[in-house]
């Protein structure tokens, strides 16, 4: 191995060198910079190989030939290899990136560069205080030039706001330094470590000022204005540097400090990172400015990993796994970030909607958005996995609330950011690239998945990457040249393989959701061959989201579990937000989730207790420290899972989400994704059963959410004007009887949540598809606008007929068996209240359902739409497999519902139906499904055939052939009563659909908003207000910290 | 005597910082963190400072072989050589900005840079 | 319960006397509501005569595959929902075809022939037909839910949900009664009972006397005739689960017709009383004063 | 006004803290182990007379090589910062008087001279590279004062501040190779300590900062006359 002094003595010659060049050979002298970074990079390449690979131990190096402390010493261990490789890596790329800037300016640029990124290596390598400081004023110094890059004019106000503040840090460093020394007779970090610093006279207090002033390079809230200027003023590709280099480099030395202040000084890092972490991402909200944004972002991230390293006293061994993953994903998605902001022309957010014209720029932005937002399978997601463990375990809260909220408002900013970039009008200016920035953006590109890998590999768990439905839905990301058809019969045959492949592994219930999210998501497939050209970016995105469901059925252990649920998120985001409209309903949706999952994570880590591995099957058997906190698991859980059925309360996301989808989303994501939620509130019950918290029954809670879900949910649905949006909140009062049933806890009311499952699925597929067909030939999705479109479309016709009598319960369809079991459950239900609500439930479905049949089928047929052609072959030919599917099921129950209720015994040994001949029986009644069937045809057919006998003679009229007041209409506007539909009972109940539950978030969010707002005029642009700034937060620590 | 140089050196940093908090112009500004400079190296000095001792160079006077009871401790005076030189720097990289940004906006006035804020 | 062939005859033989009684019964309920305004009122056979002449007429038109279904959608749910509950209690000929399903079939089956009409009524293209549709259906709704909530009542009081348990735990003298041992749900389930009566106050979906609106404007001949029969026929299948539900059932034809008399009067009695409500009104009127008896039925059961 | 006042209440909380060190410190009575270190080590270890000067440039070597890339880089971004842009349009100004010129012509070589002296002998005497360097400057100061419109050839500065640079560096890699570590001086005899030539080669690499620092501070200088007629 190369000594890691040559980082340091390479970069100096080669700056030193460079001065001897002739101004005019800027070539030569750009040639000798790259060198000399590439030099630098396989230097410290080459000790993280000898440390990763061949466990080479960390190594010392004295210089001047004297045993440390009496001589500057340095270490290389994997920390350093890894993070001087960072640092290098993003040193090299930003000169590359800056290849234009550079050259303008030639060599003395080159060389305040060169020294920057020295200076960075020697932070992280020294091991002397001084030394540090030393370092840090060459990092103040090369930024002050490095500013100067930029094209903007404000870079030069923002560095000599710079110089001040780092003047004022500098006072501090140095005084805390000397007092250092003299209390412990070294300046070594690890002799002042071991000479027990803080308990000598003034030590203490020596190692505050010390600490503080480190601390201040982080930019911690609220002394951190100057940075800002930087970040938004300086040259993107110097940005990267300052946040994803400076900011690791910076890290790294305040953690050298922690170890000299020991134990005391870890709730200190903690509470600054975390206030840091919450307040810049809150102030990020109304940003507009991109890098400005970003600026807020890089503080935020670098908050959280300081509150990872205070957290060091639990976190132990994982400390470095869990920092680096996330410093990691910062590092590489925010230079990533800052080299693409480079690209586009704009400052405000929604400029960037230019990249959407390249595809691979757009993948690589959305590659970073991804990384930021922690998603799997990105390093931040396992990082945030084993944060929260280790925090649950310890009872460490509020810090993993805080922790989870201040991502939720970052998950915010960021999607809001990749909405605008997808949805909003592109700029007409094509985006310049030059080969140097591609290679720099996408050289990022390869690290974020490349340090995934390595992420998943260091787990100890399923290594994400290595998942064969995931690695199967990426592969679709190679795939986008080809044809759409090629692409969706890949995705059918591979769906349907893998269920062909893995079907035997299930028990019953888990085969009846493996059924609906694998064979139930080829047959909405189908629909997509209607779908022309390349479709670029649908293929990835479902096939995302179908292989979430696909490991979320087969998940045994959380992680995995919690993996599979982000992954179906983030697939079903991207596919909701390719509707034309759907930019903010995809953000909501995406927030909710998130917001859900971190439930979710919480929920586990809690019951995990620490546990590296935490089976969900245990859920039922906590250990002893998890077990009065069941009640707690309980709810986190079955909150984050009803987020994503979309309960009352938290179902605001649905109807935008689920309408403004494309015609063959919306089946996917209303018909097939809500299960999984349901799946996960299965697991749950399952597994955890009654829990009781201040003597309330949980599931009783649940029942009454679930009752308002199914009434209001259909209630709202009859008032909607949009007919998807109809059919959207239709899904969440019929979620709302699938969790009722749930909530039940006896046999029949789990039997029943199945039942709906699988009728859902069925009709609300069927009936997207239907009026999904026919909002894409009329254009339109009001269903005032259309009517008489029987005639037109009788295909689209014929599924919702028989839909709607499925989805009202009606006999003979396979609704009622729905019905007939959920009566059967609640004569056994041990409240009776919620069942009152969700009677009342129960006909308003019937109202909304006609409406939607009638105002577009039946009614007066418009006349712009004379000429409407019947849905697609594709759009239909899946509605009509839906058709017998339903009947079918209609027919024999028994076929899915046997095995089901025979595997429900294991839960509820007693009130199992009786499958003897063709009737269902329960203890209380009995059902005769053919029966029904038969009975209701034969009297059905009988008339008709005596209709058809008695009135063989009917003659087909013509449109207007009707009494109404004894005028001929010819107008079809003014005959068909459509808008406004059930007005009546707006009057009588509308009172009950007032926007509460938006009110409620659409309030939270701009009170995030305007907090943001406010407190950003903190930053009110003087140099000399950053400095105060400053020295308030020092003695705000000083005093929090009650005198040191 | 070393309580008294420190305390001039911490009087200097708070007047240095007094200065630049208050002062607008930022030639002043520099000037101030210039004190305040001068004050940390006093400060530094003074922590090395042993009573009755001579500097650190052996010669005639100060052997090799009594050095040890002799000398003040060199490493402050090592460490202010430093701070000095990097306070140096700070100082003429300030001064450049001060030049650049005067010939911007024809004003010293520090007030008078904010559009960057928020 | 089997299914027998044997079965198929009863059935018809039921279907016939109690369209025969309805019809009947209907025309006299309405000479009792014309009486009482001081008027004639019509002949008891009318709704035959009716009925022989709308099969008779020859000119038939219509709107489209929906518009003919309707009314065969109509009759099938008033024949479907008849046979689907047991007419005598104790006859094995006249239980019909309740081996099919329980209370809930009966329950749900309701809506059959609603649905078909609706649709039927919505292809004519009238406006009005799409009015009285609304307003038909927002006032059952809730006109419903008493009735829901009673007959949950009763099936928890029972712990059944078969029909002809819940009459054979009635029988043994008039204090077994649902009517006596239960009176809430059946407070509830009798104003619900007029909600779905379509008599005043509660018949402005209809409102057959202002304006030409609705199914039956639009529909004629054979279509009306069919819908006649099921005019006649639906509001005694009705009566007859309620009958069965609360008031002992019946054991023979006689005490049939006259229990089925009964409850028919009682609507006919408050509809020649009260003035005609708006949907909303209603819709209030049954959440104020049905409901809240419908819960407490099931609170205290 | 209320900018003074908060202002006023940080420092004394800021005071506070310092008033708290100053309180608690106590001057040590004996040197500490760092410190005895030096004391009893240097003179035969490295063979400097001036320990100050063994550390700056041999224990604590890489802080001073640090230093001086503080001042190479200043150096650098002041002319890139002053470079930009603007033309040089020379105005005439009134002279500077004949006592200066003459002054200058008398004193700047012996400035320089002396600067020379001082970082030559910066392992015996007080001083060394840096206020060598500093007083080089200084002479080039008297230089530009007496001509403000003299060009320095900036490529010859440039020169010696980068060879300087890179020889130190050299010597550096040198120690790392054939010594105990970078910057060892002993790859040179240490001598006999007081000689001139001794200290291995602590003197070279003073000689090389001297060289560095004062061209680093005479292209400052240079750079910031530039500016003179704003």
């Amino acid at each position: 191995m190369v000594s890691a002094l040559y980082l340091i003595a390479a970069a100096l010659a080669a700056a030193f060198l460079l001065g001897l060049l002739k101004e005019q050979w800027r070539g030569a002298a750009y040639a000798v910079t790259l060198a000399a970074l590439a030099f630098m990079i396989w230097v410290s390449a080459g000790w993280l190989w000898a440390f990763a690979l061949e466990g080479a131990a960390p190594v010392e190096i004295f210089t001047a030939g004297a045993e440390p402390p009496f001589a500057i010493n340095l270490r290389m261990g994997l920390a350093e290899a890894a993070l001087t490789l960072l640092i290098n890596l993003t040193g090299l790329l930003s000169a590359l990136y800056l290849k234009d800037a550079l050259s303008r300016l030639g060599r003395r640029a080159l060389a305040v560069l060169l020294i920057a990124i020295m200076a960075l290596c020697g932070i992280v390598l020294t091991r002397d205080v001084f030394n540090l400081f030393v370092f840090f004023e060459l990092i103040v110094i090369a930024t002050g030039g490095l500013v100067l890059l930029s094209d903007d004019d404000h870079a030069l106000a923002a560095g000599f706001k710079y110089l001040i503040v780092s003047q004022v840090i500098s006072v501090f460093l140095l005084v805390g330094i000397i007092f250092a020394y003299h209390a412990t007779g070294t300046l070594n970090i690890d002799g002042m470590a071991g000479a027990s610093l803080g308990l000598k006279t003034g030590g203490a207090l020596a190692f505050f000022l010390m600490f503080i002033a480190v601390v201040a390079e982080l930019k911690p809230f609220p002394a951190n204005g100057w940075a800002l200027d930087i970040y938004e003023s300086a040259h993107p590709a110097f940005s990267a540097i300052f946040s994803a280099a400076t900011g690791a480099a910076a890290l790294y030395a305040v953690d050298k400090l922690l170890l000299i202040g020991g134990a005391d000084w870890l709730p200190v890092a903690t509470g600054i990172g975390l206030v840091t972490f919450v307040a810049a991402n809150i102030l990020a909200l109304p940003q507009t400015n991109d890098r400005r944004l970003l600026g807020y972002s890089s503080i935020a991230q670098t908050g959280l990993v300081l509150a990872v390293l205070g957290q060091r006293d639990i976190l132990g061994d994982a400390t470095p796994y869990i920092a680096f993953g996330l410093l990691a994903s910062h590092a590489v998605a925010k230079a990533g970030l800052y080299w693409l902001s480079g690209l586009v022309a704009g400052r405000a957010l929604a400029d960037w909607a230019a990249l959407r014209n390249r595809p691979l720029l757009l993948f690589a932005f959305v590659t970073f958005i991804c990384m930021l937002a922690g998603l799997p399978p990105f390093p931040g997601f396992y990082a945030k996995w084993e944060l929260a463990r280790f925090l649950a375990a310890e009872g460490r809260l509020a810090l993993l609330a805080l922790i989870l909220f201040g991502a939720l408002v970052e998950a915010g900013y960021l999607f809001r950011w990749l909405g605008y970039l997808i949805k909003r009008e592109a700029p007409a200016a094509e985006t310049a690239c030059t080969p140097h920035q591609a290679t720099a953006v996408f050289a990022a590109v390869i690290a974020g998945w490349a340090l995934g890998f390595v992420w998943g590999d260091l787990s100890g768990r399923n290594n994400l990457l290595l998942v064969l439905p995931l690695l199967f839905a990426l592969a679709f990301l190679l795939l986008e040249w080809l044809p759409a058809w090629t692409k969706n019969t890949l995705a059918i045959a591979g769906m349907v393989g893998w269920f062909v492949l893995t079907w035997t592994e299930y028990d019953p219930l888990r085969l009846i959701f493996a059924v609906i999210f694998l064979i139930g998501g080829a047959i909405t497939l189908l629909a997509s061959y209607a779908a022309h050209g390349r479709r670029i970016g649908f293929y990835p995105s479902a096939m995302l989201m179908y292989a979430g469901m696909a490991m979320l059925i087969r998940a045994t252990d959380s992680f995995d579990f919690f993996a599979a649920w982000e992954l179906l998120t983030v697939g079903s985001y991207f596919l909701i937000l390719r509707g034309k409209h759907s930019e903010p309903h995809a953000l909501s949706y995406i927030l909710f989730s998130l917001g859900g999952a971190f439930l979710i994570l919480a929920g586990f880590a809690l019951a995990a207790q620490g546990a590296p591995h935490f089976d969900i099957a245990s859920l039922g058997q906590l250990g002893q420290p998890a077990q009065p906190l069941a009640p707690w698991i309980f709810l986190l859980l079955a909150i984050g899972f009803m987020t994503k059925t979309a309960a009352i309360g938290v179902h605001i996301w649905l109807p935008g989400a689920h309408a403004e989808a494309e015609t063959d989303v919306s089946p996917m994501v209303s018909g097939i994704l809500l299960k999984a939620g349901l799946f996960g509130l299965f697991l749950l019950l399952m597994t955890m059963g009654r829990q009781r918290l201040y003597g309330i029954e949980l599931t009783h809670a649940l029942l009454w959410i679930a009752a308002l879900t199914a009434l209001l949910g259909n209630l709202m649905a009859i008032f909607q004007e949009d007919a998807k949006r109809l059919l959207a909140y239709s899904s969440i009062g019929q979620m709302g009887y699938a969790l009722f049933g749930l909530a039940l806890m006896n046999h029949l009311g789990w039997l029943m949540a199945l039942m709906f499952v699988i009728n859902h699925y069925i009709y609300k597929a069927m009936l997207f598809l239907s009026i999904g067909g026919v909002a894409k030939r009329t254009g339109t999705r009001e269903m005032y606008r259309m009517g008489g479109l029987i005639r037109m479309m009788p295909l689209s016709f014929i599924p919702v007929l028989i839909g709607i009598i499925a989805v009202s319960g009606v006999p003979p369809l396979s609704g009622f068996g729905g019905r007939w079991i959920f009566y059967n459950a609640i004569m056994t239900a041990e409240l009776r209240l919620p069942l009152v609500v969700i009677f009342l439930a129960g006909p308003i479905a019937f109202l909304y359902l006609f409406r939607l049949i009638h105002t577009i089928f039946l009614g007066q047929l418009k006349d712009e739409f004379r000429r409407v052609r019947e849905a697609p072959f594709w759009i239909v030919l899946p509605q009509m497999i839906y058709v017998v599917l339903l009947l079918v099921f209609a027919v024999v129950p028994g076929l899915a519902l046997r095995h089901v209720d025979a595997y429900l015994n294991r839960f509820f040994p007693e009130g199992g139906l009786g499958w003897t001949g063709p009737a269902i029986t329960s203890s209380y009644g009995y059902w005769n499904p053919i029966a029904i069937m038969i009975v209701v045809g034969v009297i059905f057919a009988t008339l008709l055939a005596w209709l058809l006998f008695v009135n063989r003679r009917a003659q087909k009229v013509r449109q207007f052939n009707i009494v109404f007041a004894a005028e001929r209409p010819f107008r079809p506007e003014t005959t068909h009563y459509a808008w406004n539909f059930f007005a009546p009972y707006r009057k009588a109940m509308g009172f009950l659909v007032q926007p509460f539950v938006t009110r409620f978030w659409e309030t939270l969010t701009d009170l995030l908003h305007t907090a943001g707002d406010l407190a950003r005029r903190l930053y009110d642009g003087n140099g000399q207000s950053y400095a105060f700034h400053f020295l308030a937060f020092v003695v705000a620590v000083f005093l929090l910290r009650g005198g040191v | 005597m070393a309580h008294l140089a420190m305390a001039t050196g911490f009087l200097l940093i708070l007047v240095g910082f007094y200065g630049a908090l208050t002062n607008r112009n930022i030639l002043r500004m520099i000037v101030a963190f210039s004190i305040a400079d001068t004050g940390v190296n006093i400060v530094i000095v003074a922590v090395g400072y042993m009573r009755g001792r001579s500097a650190p160079i052996l010669d005639s006077t100060v052997s090799a072989a009594d050095a040890l009871a002799r000398i003040i401790d060199p490493v402050p005076q090592a460490l202010v050589l430093t701070a000095i030189v990097i306070g140096v720097g700070v100082t003429a990289l300030m001064l450049a900005y001060a030049y650049k940004l005067y010939e911007k906006k024809r004003s010293l006035d520090i007030a008078k840079f904010t559009e960057l804020k928020w | 319960m089997q299914f027998e062939w044997m079965k198929i005859p009863y059935a018809l033989l039921t279907l016939f006397i109690v369209v025969n009684f309805g019809m009947l019964l209907g025309a006299f309920i309405q000479k009792i509501g014309a009486r009482v305004g001081r008027r004639h009122g019509i002949p008891v056979w009318q709704n035959h005569i009716d009925l022989i002449k709308n099969y008779g007429l020859r000119s038939s038109i219509t709107h489209g595959t929906m518009f003919y279904l309707g009314p065969v959608f109509r009759l099938s749910g008033g024949v479907g929902l008849l046979l689907f509950v047991p007419t005598i209690h104790g006859s094995e000929m006249f239980s019909n075809l309740s081996f099919a399903g329980d209370l809930i079939l009966a329950l749900y089956f309701v809506f059959f022939g609603a649905l078909g009409m609706a649709l039927g009524a919505g292809e004519s293209g009238h406006p009005h037909a799409a009015i009285g549709v609304t307003r038909g259906l927002s006032q059952m709704s809730m006109a419903e839910l008493p009735f829901a909530l009673a007959t949950f009542s009763i099936a928890l009081q029972y712990q059944t949900l078969s029909i002809t348990d819940i009459v054979a735990a009635q029988q043994g003298g008039m204090l077994n009664w649902t009517l006596f041992t239960n009176p809430l749900a059946v407070a509830a389930a009798m104003l619900s009972f007029l909600g779905s009566m379509m008599r005043p106050p509660f018949d402005v979906v209809l409102a057959p006397q202002e304006i030409p609106i609705g199914p039956p404007t639009e529909y004629h001949s054979s279509y009306l005739a069919l819908m006649q029969t099921n005019r006649a026929l639906f509001p005694i299948a009705k009566i007859v689960i309620y009958m069965n539900l609360f008031f002992g059932g019946a054991a023979s034809w006689p005490v049939f017709f006259f229990k089925v008399f009964l409850i028919y009067l009682w609507s006919a009695f408050v509809g020649v009383v009260f003035p005609r409500f708006r949907v909303e009104q209603s819709i209030r009127w049954f959440l104020v004063w049905a409901v809240p008896l419908g819960v407490l039925s099931i609170l205290l059961v | 006004m209320i900018k003074r006042f908060i202002a006023f209440l940080l420092l004394i909380a800021i005071g506070g803290i310092f008033a708290t060190l100053l309180i608690g410190y106590t001057p040590d009575a004996e040197l500490n182990l760092t410190a005895r270190y030096y004391a009893e080590r240097t003179a035969a270890d490295l063979g400097s007379a001036n320990i100050v000067t063994a550390i700056v440039v041999t224990y604590r070597g890489l802080d001073t090589l640090g230093e001086v890339t503080v001042l190479f880089l200043s150096a650098a971004i002041v002319g890139l910062v002053l470079a930009g842009g603007r033309q040089r349009t020379p105005r005439p100004r009134a002279p500077v008087g004949e006592l200066l010129t003459t002054g200058t012509r008398l004193l700047a070589p012996l400035i320089m001279l002396l600067g020379v002296y001082v970082f030559v002998n910066g392992h015996l005497t007080p001083g060394g590279g840096f206020q060598g360097g500093a007083i080089v400057a200084s002479g080039v100061l008297l230089l530009l004062l007496a001509d403000p419109l003299r060009h320095f050839s900036h490529g010859l500065i440039s020169a010696i501040e980068s060879l300087a640079g890179v020889f130190y560096v050299a010597i550096g890699l040198l120690g790392l190779l054939l010594a105990g570590g970078f910057l060892d001086n002993r790859i040179l005899p240490i001598g006999t300590l007081g000689d001139l030539f001794s200290a291995g080669a602590i003197p070279l690499i003073y000689s090389l900062i001297g060289l560095k620092v004062g061209a680093e501070f005479a292209s400052m200088l240079a750079s910031l006359s530039g500016t003179e007629e704003l």
